[in-house]
């Protein structure tokens, strides 16, 4: 890698740094109690849930597992899962 | 000279002016005495709509270096002007304007720095700052003040070099003095400087970031490359002084400037406005045998090593001049710099210095002609003092 | 011949404990009749993001500033840092890797020709201390397996350094780690 | 939600500051410059050669941002260029409260075309949790810790909506991460007025507040039911719109939320701190008419 001017770096290249291995906890959907609310996509501070379909979608490559979505889902649809280390 | 183009102005004036001719779009500065003439007619003209509104009263050095860093980063070319203690506060955005490779210009006015307080002129600001790996360039009077300046942004802004350059004038004794200039050419100038482009630019239609944080893995690269540009400016510096000669037929030097150097046993080396007077005793003493001349260091900043070994190769003694001191090295960085340079070359001339005109201290011919004699003992019987003051007064002490 | 200097890396990640733990390791080897030292890699710690701990213990004073890039043993406190970071970068045939997951050395798939050992220390803690705080467990299971440092002294630094009951449980996590790895036997 | 900053920075799981930023630039759009101080947003989300920014971006120093934003914004102006850019300011509380603030001063007595979002977590969270001059009263914070004769941070919060009002800023306004709508609604409301706008927006943050990183939106929320942290905008130094509390709580259930704050319910004479804050509280409903 050749360092560039001045360290002016191009826009949005953190996406190499999966930060999935940060977790421990992993959230996990139940699509039946979901009302599409969307709550969850608003306020996961790493913006990895997304609309895919009719269903929000959790990007496990970037989740860090906080469990800000399952504390906050009205329909307490989402549960976070310990995950096997 | 020709007579018929000058005009008798005072320093700040003229170099005002030449800052208006260079079209920078956008100048902050903070006031700071000996500079605050400079702001002020930067100002008048702007007033009377001979200069674009490009001018901001910021509320303290610190912010007028940090706003030309946001002016810079969208394409503008910036200058301001400072001293002293205004200098030395803005001394953490000067490390980052160099580090992001930002052309800034900035008049220095020279001026000693507190405590105790003093107003008047040495050079122990602009020295502080030496590593904060802006150009320094130093001015005789108040022509090369001007003309300096426009060098400056030629110089900054050319693509294999991109760092900040400081023009440093003498206060009081460059900035407040009245003396007939020819003010830079407005028609000429075009041919000169040909604009500012940037390698990047803060634009929402091709975003960037500037100013990233580097880790162990690579910060030692990017201050590498400071330092390849600041040799890259080692010829700029030349080139702009020649180029600046074609157009506007004026030179007083490139990196250096010889003063009747041509068999000189004695050779003087100095910066800034006591260059003038050195020059008006150097005749004088040749008339009486004492074969002395002077090596004008017009960049302090890059250091132009090359360009003074070549020319102290054959003195017999050398004495640098140095309005400022390493307090705990007890001499000035001209002559450690010179020192430095001088001692794994094949040059054995002894090297000595003098620090002299701190705090604005006057310097008179006769304490020029002291140094001389005192210089040209050195040659019968050798270096008794490596470095002392000049200008002591005993009494006091 | 100077005389060799025992180095350790430790892997973490942020919030884990890396650098208390090695700490700890220079406190209890100075208390055990080494000379010690001990160091984080410095870098914007988050919690979570990997990060390094250094120690180093000979029986002279160590005069050495740089870090450590052939450690004779390695302590990973977390094994997903597995495919994240090099884990065995540096090691030589003679190192030991002390990794902190319930499974079997080769279904780790780390590619490296040192010893390779596995303990369940998040478990030995979860037990002991109540909590999935492995790195004190760990240094409990890096004195049963390398016999380096008298465990008695990793259990006194433990001790000192938390307060009370959370002293008392760590320190007993130590022991068990000991034990659980062949240490006193 | 536009990706304006992408995955993979290194804020902490829970992070507040994520939040703030991700809502800022949801209300500003892409068609802004973004300048950051030194911080934990700062550190976290530009680590060479990658940055998360997808706007274009700048970090000088710590206590520069908003001159580094007025130069942009003239520079833009004497250019000619990018009228339709918003320049804005993301900044943490230190830099915003403390070191930053005569930039800040000498930006809004200018009267800068600007947006000034100070994201604030009360305290410097990138250097570990020292005391700012945005840490509550009582708060614990690395250096002004509770301890056997100290109940932590002995001082005020200061008031920097208040004083930027002062500075003739023509819209100022506070928020917060829980209430995602609101800030969003307030930050686009700056970006379309002339002139200096500020925001403050209250990013409660797990690792310094010390609570589990799921509650970072709940713990945000409480601080506003409790009226700690009252929302409201000020249009040319007047309130102009007050966000109302229905059933205020007591401030109890925000603080034992909180690690920070711990020592209030341990210590002898915890009681009469609580009241102290419970009477901030008062004196917020009471001035700024939240109820």
């Amino acid at each position: 890698m050749k360092i560039t001017h001045a360290a002016i770096v191009e826009p949005g290249t953190t996406l190499v740094n999966k930060t999935g291995g940060w977790r421990t906890f992993r959230p996990e959907y139940d699509y039946e109690q979901c009302n599409g609310c969307g709550i969850c996509e608003t306020y996961c501070p790493e913006s990895v849930i997304a609309k895919n379909g009719d269903r929000y979608v959790p990007d496990l490559d970037y989740c860090k597992g906080c469990g800000i979505c399952a504390n906050e889902c009205p329909k307490g649809a989402i549960t976070m899962i310990l995950e096997g280390k | 000279m020709d007579r018929e183009n000058m005009a008798v102005v005072d320093g700040a004036y003229a170099v005002a002016h030449a800052v208006k001719v260079c079209k920078p779009d956008v100048v902050a500065a903070y006031p700071i005495t000996p500079q605050t003439n400079i702001v002020e007619h930067i100002s008048h003209f702007i007033a009377d709509g001979e200069m674009d509104d490009v001018s901001i009263n910021v509320e303290s050095e610190h912010s007028a270096m940090s706003l030309l860093v946001g002016a810079g980063s969208v394409g503008a070319r910036a200058y301001s002007a400072t001293a002293s203690q205004g200098l030395v506060l803005m001394s953490e955005v000067l490390f980052n304007v160099s580090g992001m490779r930002l052309p800034i210009v900035m008049t220095v006015v020279n001026r000693a720095m507190s405590a105790p307080l003093s107003i008047w002129n040495d050079h122990q600001d602009s020295i502080s700052q030496r590593d904060a790996g802006w150009i320094q360039l130093y001015a005789e009077d108040v022509q090369e003040a001007a003309d300096m300046t426009a060098q400056a942004f030629r110089i900054a802004e050319s693509r294999n070099v991109l760092l900040p350059v400081m023009v440093c004038m003498d206060g009081f004794i460059l900035s407040h003095v009245y003396e007939p200039v020819v003010l830079l050419e407005d028609d000429l100038i075009d041919r000169f400087l040909r604009g500012y482009s940037p390698v990047a630019v803060l634009d929402p239609d091709d975003p960037k970031t500037f100013g990233a944080f580097a880790d162990p893995n690579t910060y030692t690269e990017f201050r590498y490359l400071q330092e390849m540009a600041m040799r890259n400016a080692v010829p700029e510096i030349e080139d702009a002084a020649s180029e600046f000669q074609e157009i506007f037929g004026r030179y007083q030097g490139g990196l250096i400037e010889e003063y009747m150097t041509e068999d000189a046993e004695i050779l003087i080396l100095a910066m800034g406005s006591v260059v003038g007077t050195i020059k008006e005793v150097i005749p004088g003493m040749r008339a009486k045998g004492v074969n002395v001349g002077l090596i004008k260091i017009r960049s302090f900043r890059p250091f132009p090593a090359e360009a003074i070994k070549k020319a102290v190769a054959d003195a017999g003694v050398i004495v640098a001049l140095d309005k400022n001191i390493s307090i705990g090295l007890g001499e000035g960085a001209l002559l450690t710099e010179t020192k430095s340079i001088i001692c794994n070359s094949s040059i054995q001339t002894p090297v000595i210095g003098f620090m002299l005109g701190h705090g604005g201290r006057d310097i008179t011919e006769a304490r020029i002609e002291q140094i001389i004699m005192e210089t040209s003992e050195v040659m019968k019987r050798g270096i008794t003092v490596e470095s002392r003051y000049a200008d002591l007064k005993e009494e006091l002490l | 011949m100077t005389e060799k200097t025992i180095e350790i890396r430790i892997h973490g990640r942020g919030g884990q404990g890396s650098v208390t733990a090695a700490e700890l390791l220079a406190v209890a080897a100075f208390e055990d009749g080494w000379y010690s030292q001990a160091f984080p890699m410095f870098g914007v710690e988050r919690r979570g993001a990997p990060v390094f701990a250094f120690a180093r213990m000979r029986k002279h004073p160590i005069n050495l500033r740089s870090q450590i890039y052939e450690p004779d043993y390695v302590i990973v406190q977390d094994a997903t840092l597995i495919d994240a970071v090099d884990v065995a970068s540096g090691t030589q045939s003679d190192s030991l890797i002390i990794i902190n997951s319930e499974k079997e050395p080769a279904q780790l798939e780390i590619d490296a020709e040192c010893r390779i050992v596995t303990v369940d220390a998040t478990g030995i803690a979860m037990d002991i201390i109540g909590r999935p705080i492995a790195n004190t467990t760990l240094l409990g299971a890096f004195a049963g397996l390398s016999g380096e440092i008298d465990v008695e002294c990793i259990k006194n630094a433990v001790s000192a350094r938390f307060p009370g009951k959370i002293g008392e449980t760590n320190a007993e996590a130590v022991r068990k780690a000991f034990e659980m790895t062949g240490g006193g036997s | 939600m536009t990706q304006l900053l992408a995955k993979g920075h290194r804020m902490c799981a829970g992070c507040g500051d994520a939040l703030a930023v991700k809502f800022a630039l949801e209300g500003v759009g892409e068609r802004c410059i973004v300048v950051s101080p030194t911080g934990c947003i700062e550190v976290s989300t530009t680590p060479y050669p990658e940055s998360s920014w997808n706007v274009p971006w700048i970090h000088s120093l710590f206590d520069n941002a908003s001159a580094v934003a007025a130069g942009i914004e003239w520079g833009l102006k004497k250019l000619g260029q990018k009228e339709d850019t918003t320049v804005m300011v993301i900044a943490g509380d230190g830099a915003t409260f403390d070191i930053g603030m005569q930039a800040m001063s000498g930006a809004f007595e200018r009267g800068h075309d600007m947006v000034y979002v100070c994201v604030d977590n009360e305290a410097y969270m990138n250097t570990g949790i020292q005391r700012s001059g945005a840490t509550p009263y009582d708060a614990s914070t690395t250096t002004s810790p509770a301890g056997k004769v100290s109940f932590g941070n002995p001082l005020q919060k200061k008031n920097m909506p208040a004083i930027m009002a002062d500075h003739g800023s023509p819209y100022v306004a506070t928020t917060s991460i829980a209430y995602a709508k609101d800030a969003i609604r307030k930050v686009h409301r700056a970006a379309e007025i002339e002139g200096p706008a500020y925001i403050q927006i209250h990013a409660p943050c797990c690792t310094g507040w010390k609570f589990e990183s799921s509650k970072t939106v709940e713990v945000g929320r409480l601080a506003v039911e409790t009226g700690l942290w009252p929302m409201y905008e000020m249009v040319d130094g007047t309130i102009e719109k007050v966000k109302k509390i229905k059933n205020r709580k007591p401030v109890e259930e925000y603080l034992k939320m909180q690690g920070r704050f711990k020592h209030l319910f341990t210590m002898e004479g915890g009681e009469d701190e609580i009241a102290r804050i419970q009477a901030i509280a008062n004196w917020n409903a009471e001035h700024f008419g939240l109820e």
